[in-house]
């Protein structure tokens, strides 16, 4: 177990190198020129070589990327080049918001999806399943922002049950995690049905019932738990998504998530704030999947020994 | 005689198919009495396991459904109860245990559990702890307390049976079905299981409905037995009768193709089955294989750029030649290194010694240079339906090797595919089908059609006949003999079952954990075995025979 | 005017920085106009200059050397009070290369800036400090912008002390001695201002503070605004609602639409071809439906025949411009050789509604034969294109139009349409150099004395005018500004739409 | 299968019948999109727009309504359908292309090859996708194919992850290993027996993933970075209208349902193929 850890942290740095130099190659690559930007409009071309000169922009890209590195390593992302301040503090800031958006989606993509999935497979063939099946990809289908604009226009403008937008209470959370779990439990609804129901065959299955279990203790005490797995993993993924994918509902809602100053950021070539982000979400995602393989074995036993 | 405990009437079973219903058992009707074990034998698909599946009320709903019959269980009939009674009759009355130990328990939940669980289900809670215990003690597994907190995948294949049975009996039904409850152990594993069954059948006072394909087990263990064939039951008898004086032709065929250990004693050679002299090899020629000092080892876990953790050595030191004409059988349990044998001689896994094919060294040979050798040694898998392309026509199957090494054109590789079909024993307009479309006995044809392609001198197999019915087996082996007699084949020969390997072999060595422990003579070995494993192995085969029943012996997990 | 009440402001992008020498974008602009205070200010809703930290001043004739006496008892909101060597401090703050300050360039007149900007020297030898109450600029050129250049918000006031504390993130921790203060930022989500109770003018400013939320689409900042959460809606009336908003009985009195000192254009590149044909750039200003393209925007412009807004002193009524008339743009178009028109491309950013209003214009290129591909990028992409020769032909300057700095003619001219703007990331993306006029130019900015004002605004006219001759710009429009804000907000028109300062939080009030 | 059955089991199922329709009708509309729309799609129309320049809505002559710069929003929608349709097919068919590549020869190599092109594909994982596809398209200038080909940089990770699963698994079948007993070099190997059993898997992806494809092509659209204007995409014209909602919700409504339903049609076909190509999946989700 400990061997595993660390051989998934070892991973989990390299992963974080490659996708740091990626961005960083593909950002400084970008034709937009971060000092002329800064530099404004009545710049003489002294002050942006100035600026340039500053930022380091002047140096080759070896130099630069390797001092990166170094602060990196010291868990400097550096400094932004428009709001001239420290990136990691603005990450960090909006960081909770981000975190509490997700776990909300979360939450509501995994109870909605493992319901219907649980239900589905259970009438399997049957109208019921048919319904929830077709509902799915109803959900899969639509664009975020359509439903976005959408319960915001119903739910928030017209009858005005919710905010409109903003961040901090409980009822602002409401229409952005629906946004997001609406559309992600069709996955987990399918995914859960299609477990179930590869679990419902298992030889163990029958040796439930053959016991003289009942049904509902059969479902939920043997073939539920067997059926987790895939969703365990389904949630490390979307912990990574969200951490760097929810820019649309964010700039529905006005909630000043990570994908916001990732937007701003990429309009103002602040490459300092675009390459944190990455990094973060890039993070996100290998934890993602380290939460997912660490919180398999404590579901299946066979991957504790592994 | 007393009233029986369960009695199954006219039982008819339709599967739903797109084309409407269909018989899949049909009029079955026997009956169990108190304390006696009935056995249900037949050829695979005869219907035994839906029938045990019906008495438990476990026929998948979607696609099986009871047509006709009763069930009566104690003279309450079992077919039009409510689901919350037959909750109460399954794991209650009747207990059941299926034919794979791996796949039967919950891997997420601990063994205690499970056998906890069955007890609360029927019985009261207080004390289900302590009897899930004393359950564990009673099926003879060691240490069990240590085993109450374990998963399954912490047990072996032999252990986790004993669990079944132990949650099977842990309510003390009246009657216990086991579905081919050793099909998927070893040997010396299933004499042990066996054996259990029969004491606990003394102690608990259960009677048994066992099924098996194994005439063998059904020798060892049934007072009467039920043979069944395509969906119906052919003959019903005591077990002493049914061997001696089988009253159905089918009966016959089906104790008649069972291979006997013991019945090739005193002969060197497996049985002649042409009349062709056979080709003397002219000495000098050297072996077709010669094997020195083969060791496999096996990468652990893949690290991250494919590095190894530690190795696992599933083959080490191990040595043998094998002359043209004669056939080499490799025997010992699961795990042994058997495969791993077979795979390494044709350079299908890394491995470290010597392998002389044909006199040619074949270490660290390119695939290309490997390539004419691969004309000289072909293998045959244990299953012959997932060796073939399922998206290949058996014709291209047959004819792949020559395509592979270019020879002839299409057509004459047309012509001779159609040749081997008909050498096999299948019909050349069978070339244009697909594997699906055969039986599981015609796919090993077409499987060793494939292999005789290139003309080769030695062919392994590894478990080619394992897969198949005994009736179907025996008609394979006797092929692989035909061929060997007239092409001069050698075969390296592996196999689990000592009697397939008394009947093929030449000569015989044993593996244990990837050595070989003892080797020699089929003759020699068999008659004469040196090392205690071999005697073990032997003993451990169940005799088709019941007169010759073993004495109740115990045994140890 | 009544005194009291507390607002909330909504934007979409975060407030990047509050740092007087680095803030540089229309949002920071007002907010930084109130947190600091400056030698010169404006008279709230004119461009009209007043006197502000400075009680008085005066120029030497040659317009070479400024004299300004400092209000006594400003103090910044640490307590000190505020000295002249402050404001020497934060000029040269401002001009530091370190700094990293997008406005250094708006002091090239101090004597001594090229040492400090080329760093042989750390001050500005042009800035003395006689005594605490004294600040002395010479010059090393007359430059008749100069008392606007003391008013922009690069030259604010800031504590050294403070700024140092901060250790480069002044930005976040402002200082200053302006109206506000910062008391709260939330990052990403909300700053908080109070009113400075030591302000020098007495009954300025007169609400209690106010609040920013960040991150409001501005669609949704009016939804709230109509049911009473939000008192100014920063982005702005999108088009999108505008009609119903001005239409609509319900929303009388929460728009604001004002002119400011703005100019949409397209830029002409005159050193790629065929554009460098001044016939051809002629023609193409003909080609343009002006009209069409303000309605497209729901009528919330003017359009526009030169580079100066209607607003700006120097702007020539008289001038007639080119009239929209396909016929003659095809026979101008046909003399220079270009019967059937050519191919181009017309580059523009990608937030609504410029790139609707690229098509409209590439609609109406279409028209002479002119077949323009648009290039929708991200702003910096399309600033990034502008300034590197021969790469963009056109460009569609909406979302990064020219908003003056100062209300001055000659700010629209140097980096826009001045040679030395036609560099490598430079602003001038016409590549438009015409030397004549630069002297011209020159000359104009030369003319310091208040006296010869008028004067001087007649030159910058000519040379605009001299400029459209050469058509290297096609002016589009003139965009007023339209602000919504909720029914309480009390205060002129003017004060919600500022030309020097969009909002301006120092005179806007909340209705008793 | 043979292909008359695998027809009418397509056909027997409802939802993948009312998918075909609606695939059908797009690729009509796609097709004939000069004779199917009323107008052309980027005439900017002087009755388009009200007096004060506001769109109008569904009415006899436009029968969608018309956009903010005066088209008439059905015949954008029916051009439009060219535009996401070919993105779709375009981009996914490189996805999937690149996926199966990298997938198969990930699997077949094995060893140190396999193992890092598959830490490679890990790599491209834990990239945050759209912050990808937006720095891709900031960076190559926004085009149709751009377009294609960001989309397909970022969607070719998933078809790898499974196309590698597959032909690990089948790399470990008696079959292959009875290839290679018989010298059969690795590119019959692959070619003759493992690609043909990989075609259901790309037919697959290539359905489902048409559906997230145009939903990506929308999204980058909406954040103003996908296909470049007037050229009509359904992602772009909701994009251009999008602050509209509340006073000409037709105009986000009508392409919104145009990506909903195809998106929705592509998801139900690939879902019924899933089942009828690959017998082990079926029923599954
Ligand atoms: N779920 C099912 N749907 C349709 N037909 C089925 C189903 N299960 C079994 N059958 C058919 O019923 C017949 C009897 O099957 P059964 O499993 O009882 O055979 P068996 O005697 O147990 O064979 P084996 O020795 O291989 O286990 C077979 O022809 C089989 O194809
Ligand atoms: N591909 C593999 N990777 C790692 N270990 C393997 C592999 N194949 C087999 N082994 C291990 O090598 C040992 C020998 O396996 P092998 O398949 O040769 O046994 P066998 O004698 O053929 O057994 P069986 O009778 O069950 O077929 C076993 O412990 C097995 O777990
Ligand atoms: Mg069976
Ligand atoms: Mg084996
Ligand atoms: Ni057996």
């Amino acid at each position: 177990m400990a061997a595993l850890f660390l051989r998934r942290i070892v991973q989990a740095a390299l992963i974080l190198l490659g996708v740091a130099a990626i961005t960083f190659l593909m950002l400084y690559a970008l034709p937009a020129d971060p000092a002329v930007l800064l530099a404004g409009r009545n710049a003489t071309p002294q002050t942006v070589a100035n600026i340039r000169h500053q930022l380091g922009l002047d140096q080759p890209l070896a130099v630069q990327f390797w001092h990166y590195l170094v602060d990196l390593v010291q868990g400097d992302l550096g400094r932004s080049f428009n709001q001239k301040t420290a990136v990691a503090p603005l990450i960090a800031a909006r960081l909770p918001a981000t975190l509490t958006l997700m776990a909300a989606g979360i939450a509501i993509e995994v109870v909605i999806g493992l319901t219907l999935g649980v239900v589905a497979a259970l009438r399997r063939d049957g109208f019921v399943d048919r319904a929830v099946m077709t509902m799915s990809f109803v959900g899969v289908s639509t664009p975020q922002f359509l439903v976005a604009l959408l319960l915001l226009y119903v739910f928030a403008a017209t009858l005005g049950w919710f905010p409109m937008s903003g961040y901090g209470t409980a009822a602002h959370l409401v229409l952005p995690a629906f946004t997001l779990g609406i559309l992600g439990a069709g996955w987990y609804a399918r995914v859960v049905r299609s477990a179930m129901i590869d679990v419902l065959g298992q030889d163990y299955v029958r040796t439930a019932n053959a016991k003289g279990l009942s049904a509902p203790r059969v479902v939920l005490r043997h073939a539920l738990p067997n059926a987790l797995l895939p969703v365990i993993a389904m949630i490390g993924i979307d912990i990574g998504q969200f951490m760097g994918g929810t820019v649309v509902v964010e700039a529905v809602y006005g909630w000043p998530g990570i994908g916001q100053l990732a937007w701003q950021a990429i309009q103002q070539v602040d490459i300092p704030i675009i390459m944190g982000v990455t990094l973060v979400s890039a993070l996100a995602i290998v934890l993602g999947n380290l939460f997912a393989d660490l919180v398999a074995p404590l579901i299946d036993p066979r991957i504790r020994t592994a | 005689m007393t009233a029986p405990v369960l009695a199954v009437e006219g039982l008819s079973i339709d599967a739903r198919t797109p084309a409407g219903p269909r018989r899949v058992l049909s009029e079955v009707s026997f009956a169990l009495a108190a304390g006696e074990t009935l056995c249900l034998a037949g050829e695979s698909g005869s219907g035994k396991s839906i029938t045990s599946l019906a008495i438990m009320r476990l026929l998948p709903k979607a696609s099986l459904r009871v047509a006709a019959g009763a069930i009566r269980l104690e003279g309450r009939d079992l077919v039009g109860l409510s689901d919350r009674a037959m909750r109460r009759v399954r794991g209650g009355a009747i207990a059941m245990i299926f034919q794979e130990p791996m796949t039967s328990l919950n891997p997420v939940m601990r063994i205690g559990d499970q056998l906890i669980e069955a007890i609360r289900a029927h019985q009261g809670a207080e004390d289900a702890t302590a009897r899930a215990r004393a359950m564990l003690d009673a099926v003879r597994i060691s240490d069990p307390a240590r085993r109450m907190g374990q998963y399954p995948h912490e047990l072996s294949g032999g252990m986790r049976q004993r669990v079944m049975i132990a949650m099977a009996l842990s309510c003390r039904p009246k009657v216990l079905i086991a579905d081919e409850p050793t099909t998927a152990l070893d040997v010396t594993v299933q004499a042990q299981i066996l054996t259990l069954m029969r004491e606990l059948k003394g102690e608990f006072g259960t009677s048994i409905i066992l099924i098996t394909h194994d005439m063998g087990v059904v020798a060892e263990m049934a007072d009467r037995v039920a043979v069944m064939q395509a969906g119906r039951i052919v003959e019903t008898a005591a077990a002493l009768p049914l061997f001696t004086a089988p009253r159905e032709d089918y009966t016959r065929t089906l104790l008649a193709a069972v291979p006997r250990l013991g019945a090739r004693a005193g002969t060197d050679g497996p049985p002649r089955v042409t009349t062709q002299p056979l080709a003397a090899t002219p000495a000098g020629t050297p072996p077709v294989l010669s094997v020195r000092d083969l060791s496999v080892t096996y990468r652990g876990a893949r690290g991250w750029f494919g590095g190894t953790a530690a190795g696992h050595k599933a083959v080490e030191g191990v040595s043998f030649t094998l002359q043209r004409g004669r056939t080499l059988g490799l025997v010992g349990e699961s795990g042994s290194g058997k495969s791993t044998t077979g795979k390494a001689v044709l350079g299908l896994v890394p491995f470290a010694g010597e392998v002389l094919l044909d006199g040619v060294a074949i270490a660290g040979l390119s695939p290309r240079a490997m390539r004419p050798l691969r004309r000289a040694a072909q293998m045959i898998f244990q299953d012959p339906y997932a060796s073939l392309d399922p998206r290949m026509s058996v014709g291209a199957a047959i004819a792949e090797p020559l395509a592979i090494h270019r020879m002839g054109t299409a057509a004459d590789r047309r012509d001779r595919a159609a040749e081997l079909l008909r050498r096999v024993g299948l019909s050349p307009d069978h070339a244009s089908r697909y594997p699906h479309e055969f039986s599981g006995g015609q796919r090993q044809r077409i499987c060793i059609a494939r292999a005789l392609a290139l003309e080769p001198r030695l062919i392994v197999a590894d478990e080619s006949v394992a897969a198949l019915d005994v009736s179907v087996r025996g008609r394979v082996l006797d092929l692989m003999l035909e061929l060997q007699e007239t092409l001069g084949l050698a075969y390296l020969f592996i196999s689990h079952d000592m009697a397939v390997i008394e009947r093929m072999c030449h000569d015989v060595a044993v593996m244990r954990g990837g050595r070989i422990v003892e080797a020699g003579t089929r003759r020699a070995v068999f008659e004469v075995p040196a090392q205690a494993y071999t005697r073990e192995l032997m003993a451990a085969v169940p005799i088709p025979d019941p007169a010759r029943r073993p004495e109740p012996r115990r045994a140890i997990a | 005017q009544s005194q009291g009440g507390d607002i909330v402001v909504t934007y979409k992008d975060d407030i990047a920085t509050l740092d007087p020498a680095i803030g540089y974008d229309w949002q920071n602009w007002s907010i930084i106009k109130s947190l600091y205070s400056r030698l010169m200010d404006y008279t709230p809703g004119t461009p009209d200059l007043v006197p502000s930290l400075a009680e008085s001043f005066t120029v030497a004739p040659d317009g070479l050397t400024y004299t300004f006496k400092l209000r006594k008892g400003v103090k910044f909101s640490n307590g000190r009070e505020v000295v002249a060597g402050d404001v020497k401090y934060s000029i040269e703050r401002a001009v530091d290369p370190k700094t990293q300050g997008p406005g250094g360039g708006f002091f090239g007149a101090i004597v001594g800036y090229d040492d400090l900007v080329g760093g042989t020297a750390t001050g500005l030898a042009g800035i003395e400090t006689p005594d605490a109450d004294t600040v002395v600029f010479k010059l090393s050129r007359p430059d008749a912008t100069f008392l606007h250049v003391l008013a922009i918000n690069f030259a604010s006031v800031v504590p050294k002390e403070a700024v140092e504390a901060a250790a480069g993130d002044f930005g976040k921790k402002p200082v200053g001695s302006g109206t506000f203060v910062l008391k709260e930022w939330v990052i990403g989500q909300k700053l908080v201002f109070a009113r400075n109770p030591d302000y020098f003018e007495k009954g300025v400013p007169h609400i209690d503070g106010f609040t920013i939320e960040i991150g409001q689409e501005p669609l949704v900042a009016l939804l709230r605004l109509q049911r009473g959460e939000v008192d100014i809606a920063g982005d702005g009336v999108p088009p999108a609602k505008f009609l119903e908003m001005s239409k609509s009985p319900e929303f009388e009195g929460m728009i604001v639409d004002g002119q400011q000192l703005h100019t949409g254009y397209v830029t002409l590149n005159t050193r790629i071809k065929p554009l460098d044909d001044v016939k051809v750039r002629q023609a193409l200003n003909m080609a343009i439906n002006k009209e069409r393209i303000v309605r497209i925007v729901n009528g919330r412009a003017t359009p526009a025949n030169q580079p100066l807004p209607p607003l700006m002193p120097g702007y020539d009524k008289s001038y007639e411009g080119y009239a929209y008339d396909v016929g003659k743009a095809k026979a101008l178009l046909a003399e220079a050789g270009y019967p059937d028109g050519f191919p181009t491309v017309l580059y523009s950013t990608n937030t609504d509604p410029q790139p609707r209003i690229a098509q409209a214009i590439q609609q109406d290129l279409a028209a002479v034969g002119v077949k323009a591909e648009i290039k929708a990028l991200a702003q910096s992409n399309v600033i990034a294109a502008g300034g590197t020769e021969g790469e963009a032909p056109m460009i569609w300057s909406g979302g990064m139009a020219w908003i003056a700095d100062f209300p001055d003619p000659s700010n629209f001219y140097g980096p826009i349409l001045g040679c030395a703007g036609a560099v490598q990331g430079g602003w001038n993306w016409s590549w438009y150099c015409n030397e004549d006029l630069q002297k011209q130019a020159v000359a104009a900015d030369s003319l310091s004395d208040p006296a010869k004002k008028a004067e001087r605004e007649a030159l910058w006219g000519k040379i605009f005018i001299d400029i459209m001759k050469d058509a290297p710009w096609i002016p589009i429009f003139n965009e007023r500004r339209v602000v919504a804000k909720s029914k309480r907000m009390g205060g002129a028109d003017n004060i919600y739409v500022d030309p020097t300062r969009v909002i301006n939080y120092d005179a806007i009030f909340v209705k008793p | 299968m043979a292909a008359g059955s695998f027809l009418r089991g397509l056909l027997r199922r409802p939802t993948a019948v009312a998918g075909l329709l609606v695939i059908a009708a797009v690729v009509v509309a796609a097709l004939f999109a000069p004779l199917l729309a009323p107008y052309a799609p980027d005439d900017q129309m002087f009755d388009g727009l009200s007096l004060e320049g506001a769109p109008l809505p569904p009415s006899a002559q436009f029968l969608l309504g018309t956009d903010t710069l005066g088209r008439d929003l059905l015949s954008r929608l029916v051009f439009g359908a060219r535009t996401s349709l070919l993105i779709g097919l375009v981009a996914n068919g490189t996805a999937v292309m690149i996926g199966l590549f990298v997938g198969v020869m990930a699997g077949y190599l094995g060893g140190f090859a396999g193992a890092a092109l598959m830490r490679f594909t890990d790599l491209m994982t834990a990239f945050p996708a759209l912050l990808l596809a937006i720095v891709l398209a900031a960076l190559l200038k926004p085009s149709l194919w751009i377009v294609a080909l960001v989309i397909a940089m970022v969607n070719w990770v998933q078809v790898a992850r499974i196309a590698y699963t597959e032909t690990r698994s089948l790399v470990e079948r008696d079959f292959i290993l009875a290839e290679r007993a018989m010298g059969a070099g690795p590119a019959r190997i692959l070619g003759l027996h493992i690609l043909p059993h990989l075609v259901p898997t790309a037919i697959v992806w290539g359905t489902l993933g048409i559906a997230t494809t145009v939903l990506l092509e929308a999204t980058l659209s909406f954040l103003g970075i996908g296909v470049q204007p007037p050229e009509p995409s359904w992602g772009n014209i909701v994009f251009e209208s999008q602050s509209y909602f509340e006073s000409a919700p037709w105009l986000v409504f009508f392409p919104g349902a145009a990506i909903l339903a195809t998106a929705l049609a592509f998801n139900l076909v690939g879902d019924a193929l899933r089942d009828l190509l690959d017998p082990t999946q079926r029923g599954r989700g």
